[in-house]
């Protein structure tokens, strides 16, 4: 058992950070939802560090590690409020050509059960996958009645309206689809431990610096309690997420579905709670655009509904007790 | 103790519900939100129609030409005013709230001649200079400088959150005279006429992606000592006078609003396909609305305790402090559950599948306009902690 | 319009209250529950103030005052910590003989649908009144298969086991009973309300007085937060229980049904909350079963669940809304 | 980064496991809490058959008579006496967690050899005298006095939350040995034995009706210097270095207490009548369970991901401050959803209707043993935000 990771593994997740930091600022973060925004070649470049195919074996021209260290990648990636559709070209990476090199932009959605669907990164992507209840099926964007909304509720995330899905082409089985249904929930959560620990973060910074009433509003006991709150929240959901990355390379030392359903219940809680105190702790400041606060906050909502909701984990993680009791 | 009304209560509320009835069917469409000199007629509009009725400051005593309504029937009026859909004060918001009752308080009978009557008929629009960028919860420390020079005061400096600065008239301004002196001293109440020149007005982008507030930018800005309200140095004092105006009316628009957006949430959980059902049949969303709606009627009774206590001379301390506190948890809870029925709709401020999806994300994030605008929910702790409970000071 | 008392009701709540502080000292209610610590005297003398009267018409031997009243008596009853079938007694006034004047104490409780049944005050009891769907059932307690139970949760209030509750006799119509169970629920409420300002006094007490790292633990932020959150949840939870109190009276004025069910959410709530609070603020004192934290806090456990529990009220509530739509 | 067992800890696992399938069997059944003396017979039986088997201080380093095996092993080790039903460490917890590690680090080679292989065969207990009435999160205030006359220390004072104080035969003591230095300085670690005259011990009742500690009245109590471990007024620096040994097993304990506690509960929920159903089928506290399970599954990852650290050298600073905040809140929450499915089986600790609810109720007090002891949720905050995000100390 060792549930700490190693030095190479920090340095992955610095790396790709520090990548993201530099390649995408928050400037451009601000605004990535608008059209023309997508930058191709810093996408293509964060393709070439070998980001979406991580645990892709090296023969089929990924990296060669495994699914835990995708699940830091995705921290980092959350932390640093990296835009883009990378948990869809994560899963999308062994699937579709091109998508790996970061040539391919993929957008990736789950068939809804009634009415129209919210699709993320639509009006970027060259192509969508759906995942239904048979298998992964993949359709071309250009097809598609869709319409890009004017609102989106993080400025980063485009999201367009599709009235109607078509079929499309049948790409994968019914396992894999729920396997990749899985792992971007999973991925998902691993960047709402990012976003949470990169909100508390940005509060703690804010906190030292600011002052009122003479001193520093970090020397409050209220705030201190406030951020130790988020701090907390952070390392135990990480905990979770990682437990669960785990799981996915060896299924076999526990239960993964439960581990990913509870991961996401914990993380989501924490990005969001952490983003709340982060926007509260700037005070005024905290309610303009130009900080970046609301940024990942509004982050946490979005990825918070990414491949099953928290009412919906509780539900599977209650069932997995029951069952475990039957 | 009584919840219903007194027959003189019975008898306002049936006088004004039926005028209301029939001038709200008068009205031209609403204009857009960024439509600020539109959004400025409609408002002076509908303000000018209660002045002419009688219904202009009805908590304004009747010697400054209000009509010296009881807190009571202040509040009857702001039901009725919602109930039968009418704007709310909108621009008129600064005026009539706070720079008016200040200068009633406080104004020399110039100063009250000249501005009063422009407020209550609505061709008087003001917006509020008191919070900056160093100074908010911490309003003391503010820093704008104002240098005596002659007749005038020379003012240089930045505000922020001013509301409707856009298109307003006056601004109620506080500066900083005195730099030496302790932090709420030396703090002086300006009258600023807002097309002095000097003053740039620069919209201030929210969270919620629009620009409903301004910042504003004084660049040796010249106002005369004659629009100076209240001594030099006194400013701090004249400020919070107003704060005896509070008889418990402060918060009714926002109740509404959360109230009415609390009942839209119902409609689209009944509305919303979940599982075999809606997401209305889920126990615990339904339960946790449940709950919210307690915590909004309870809102209410207390904001009806408040102005019983209003009406008897003033509300209890530290009632503000805890209503103001309860609400904003309130505002964030709805929005949490908001998200949860929404789920995917959550993606965008647009409406989508055709309901008003949208306006639930709009309110969640007002959450935090409530837990941080006038004082945090941390001061408003504070407040409670050392004024009412009489805890020690932190040093 | 006026939801704030006079200055006759004030005194009439702070008389109950000096009367209960002082004839039930927290020494008596540490220990009230065991078998022979119930006092009829101080219990006459109770009835004697009118305590269970208070809404009865003078021709009936009551007060004649009216049911707001009526809670603003168990608030303060809930502040003092009184022990004893109050909200019984109160409720039993009008149809038991004896009751009213304290010489006949009674117990009452809700026919469950299913099993065993738990009874307050069961061991105390004269007569116990059946709150059924078809009306008010009278039983007597001697003639019942129960068992008073070793460990009551709250040391002050004994609890028996029923096995089986026989049928009874008849004394009041299905429309009374209803009427009571909505009673019962609001006096427990304005109980809790008391109980969640009688928690915070004692905790900020303790908290000016206590010394900590050199100056009294008040001074810290992090406790002064906390004890202006009970503050807040007392008084907002107070309005809601005044508001339906005066309902009772005013029907026509409002919803008197989800009045009463919203305000049992409150209350609970706060009692709950304030309670905890109060134990935390203790520190390691408010652990030991002399510091009467416990007494505050267990006592709102047992309120919780008279005549509905908050899961039930918010239920209720929502009920109503969706019928306000219909 | 693995889960499963490296063949080294899969070995030990499955000789632990086939040992303690058989051990159990042979003990006597366990007394009841209020039997002192046969609750430190019971403890002390289970003690040495450990002892005898290898497994008594299984993260005591090998020359101290320990099995110096990895934290990884001791959680290995900690799960499997669970699973198996063992009995925990019982009274000899202060002993094996605290006073042993203590005087392996600090003690003389004379107290060494008196007093570790007692600790290990179970034959000798110990118990705590560090907190006092007025000093409980403030330990560094305390303000029981050892005068020195001659080779003695003469004590005098009290002590509060001294569990298993009414059967052990010797207290790690902490005294005031120098009134006038600063708080931390001046305090001495003594090694009382508990025949000493002047001991008075009372049993202190808790809020679960309970008597599971103890308040230790100590009048004019001779104890040797020979007695001291380290040196006069360091005893501060000798009661933290213990904290060095806290590998990230140190809550195991007690979140299988809770774990098991919440299987309880679901169980409860799955047989308790509600509505047309049971508990269970209500979705919102379906999934508030969920909620909770989640949570302990993330404590548990947290345990093993501080036990990784532990194994490398050392937990990460503020690890066990966010553990020991996030366990106290599980639990209080935890206790809350308890209430709800027990309803009014919840008036009595008694069991109800022939299910376990009063061991629910029992638990949930014990969220504030959790929330209060061995450092308040507010000092664990204040730990982290001073200490792992550097925000300014308050004075």
């Amino acid at each position: 058992m060792d549930l700490d990771p190693s030095e190479d593994q920090r340095e992955l997740q610095q790396m790709v950070r520090r990548f993201s930091l530099d390649r995408f600022p928050a400037d451009t973060v601000r605004d990535f939802a608008a059209p023309g925004h997508f930058d191709r070649s810093a996408w293509r470049e964060l393709a070439e560090l070998g980001t979406f195919g991580i645990a892709l074996p090296e023969s089929a021209g990924g990296v060669g590690l495994r699914w835990i260290d995708t699940v830091l990648v995705h921290e980092a990636l959350g932390a640093a409020l990296t835009p883009g559709p990378l948990v869809a070209a994560t899963l999308a990476a062994g699937l579709v050509p091109g998508v790996l090199e970061g040539e391919v932009v993929p957008a990736i959605v789950e068939r809804p059960t009634h009415g129209a669907v919210v699709v993320e990164h639509l009006s970027v992507a060259d192509v969508l996958l759906v995942i239904e209840t048979d298998g992964i099926r993949q359709l071309d964007p250009s097809s598609l009645d869709a319409t890009l909304l004017a609102e989106p509720t993080d400025p980063a995330t485009p999201v367009s309206l599709v009235r109607e899905l078509p079929l499309g082409e049948l790409i994968a089985n019914a396992d894999t689809a729920k396997h990749l249904r899985l792992l971007g929930s999973l991925l998902a959560s691993a960047q709402l431990v990012g976003n949470a620990e990169g909100s508390t973060a940005l509060a703690v910074n804010y906190a030292q610096e600011r002052e009122q009433f003479g001193r520093p509003i970090g020397s409050f006991q209220g705030l201190k309690h406030l951020l130790a709150d988020c701090y907390a929240r952070t390392e135990v959901s990480r905990s979770a997420v990682w437990a669960a990355g785990v799981l996915v390379d060896e299924p076999e030392a526990g239960d993964l579905h439960r581990a990913v359903a509870g991961a996401r219940v914990l993380a989501g809680r924490a990005a969001a709670e952490n983003g709340k105190t982060c926007v509260q702790v700037h005070g005024g400041m905290g309610f303009t655009w130009e900080v970046d606060a609301h940024l990942f906050l509004k982050r946490a909502w979005i990825l918070e509904t990414a491949f099953g909701s928290i009412d919906e984990a509780a539900e599977q993680v209650a069932e997995s007790l029951s069952a475990s009791l039957a | 103790m009584h919840l219903r009304d007194s027959e003189s209560d019975a008898e306002f509320r049936a006088e004004l519900r039926a005028w209301l009835a029939d001038a709200v069917t008068t009205l031209p469409a609403p204009p857009d939100a960024t439509d600020w000199p539109g959004r400025r007629q409609f408002d002076t509009v509908w303000q000018n129609m209660l002045f002419e009725a009688g219904y202009a400051g009805v908590n304004w005593p009747a010697e400054y030409g209000g009509r010296g309504a009881t807190p009571t029937q202040h509040l009857i009026f702001l039901e009725e005013a919602a109930a039968a859909k009418a704007p709310d004060v909108g621009v008129g918001f600064v005026g009539q709230m706070h720079a008016g009752p200040t200068l009633i308080a406080e104004g020399t009978p110039e100063q009250q001649a000249h501005h009063l009557r422009g407020i209550l008929t609505g061709d008087h629009v003001w917006c509020q200079g008191f919070s900056e960028p160093g100074a908010g919860s911490d309003l003391a420390s503010l820093r704008t400088r104002a240098i005596r020079d002659g007749d005038d005061y020379v003012v240089t400096g930045q505000k922020i959150w001013t509301s409707h600065a856009m298109v307003a008239d006056y601004c109620e301004l506080l500066v900083r005279t005195d730099p030496d002196a302790a932090k709420h001293k030396g703090i002086t109440w300006l009258i600023l006429p807002m097309d002095t020149p000097g003053i740039d007005v620069r919209p201030l982008m929210t969270v919620q992606g629009s620009a409903e507030f301004a910042e504003l930018f004084l660049d040796e800005v010249r106002i005369p000592v004659a629009n100076r309200v209240g001594e030099e140095n006194d400013g701090w004092r004249v400020t919070n006078v107003t704060l005896s105006f509070e008889r418990g009316t402060g918060f009714v628009g926002e109740l509404l609003d959360t109230t009415n957006i609390m009942g839209e949430l119902v409609e689209l959980a009944q509305r919303t396909p979940r599982g075999a059902g809606t997401v209305w049949d889920d126990d615990g969303l339904r339960r946790d609305i449940g709950a919210i709606a307690a915590e909004l009627d309870a809102l209410w009774a207390f904001t009806k305790r408040n102005v019983s206590q209003g009406a008897k001379g003033g509300m209890a301390m530290g009632s503000g402090s805890a209503f103001k506190m309860s609400y904003a948890t309130v505002v964030h809870k709805l929005g949490d559950i908001a998200l949860r029925v929404l789920d995917r709709s959550s993606l965008a401020f647009d409406d989508i599948g055709g309901e008003s999806t949208g306006a639930q994300i709009h309110h969640k994030l007002k959450g935090f306009a409530v837990g941080i605008g006038g004082g945090t929910s941390q001061i408003q702790q504070n407040i409670i902690a050392e004024r009412v409970l009489g805890l020690p000071r932190e040093r």
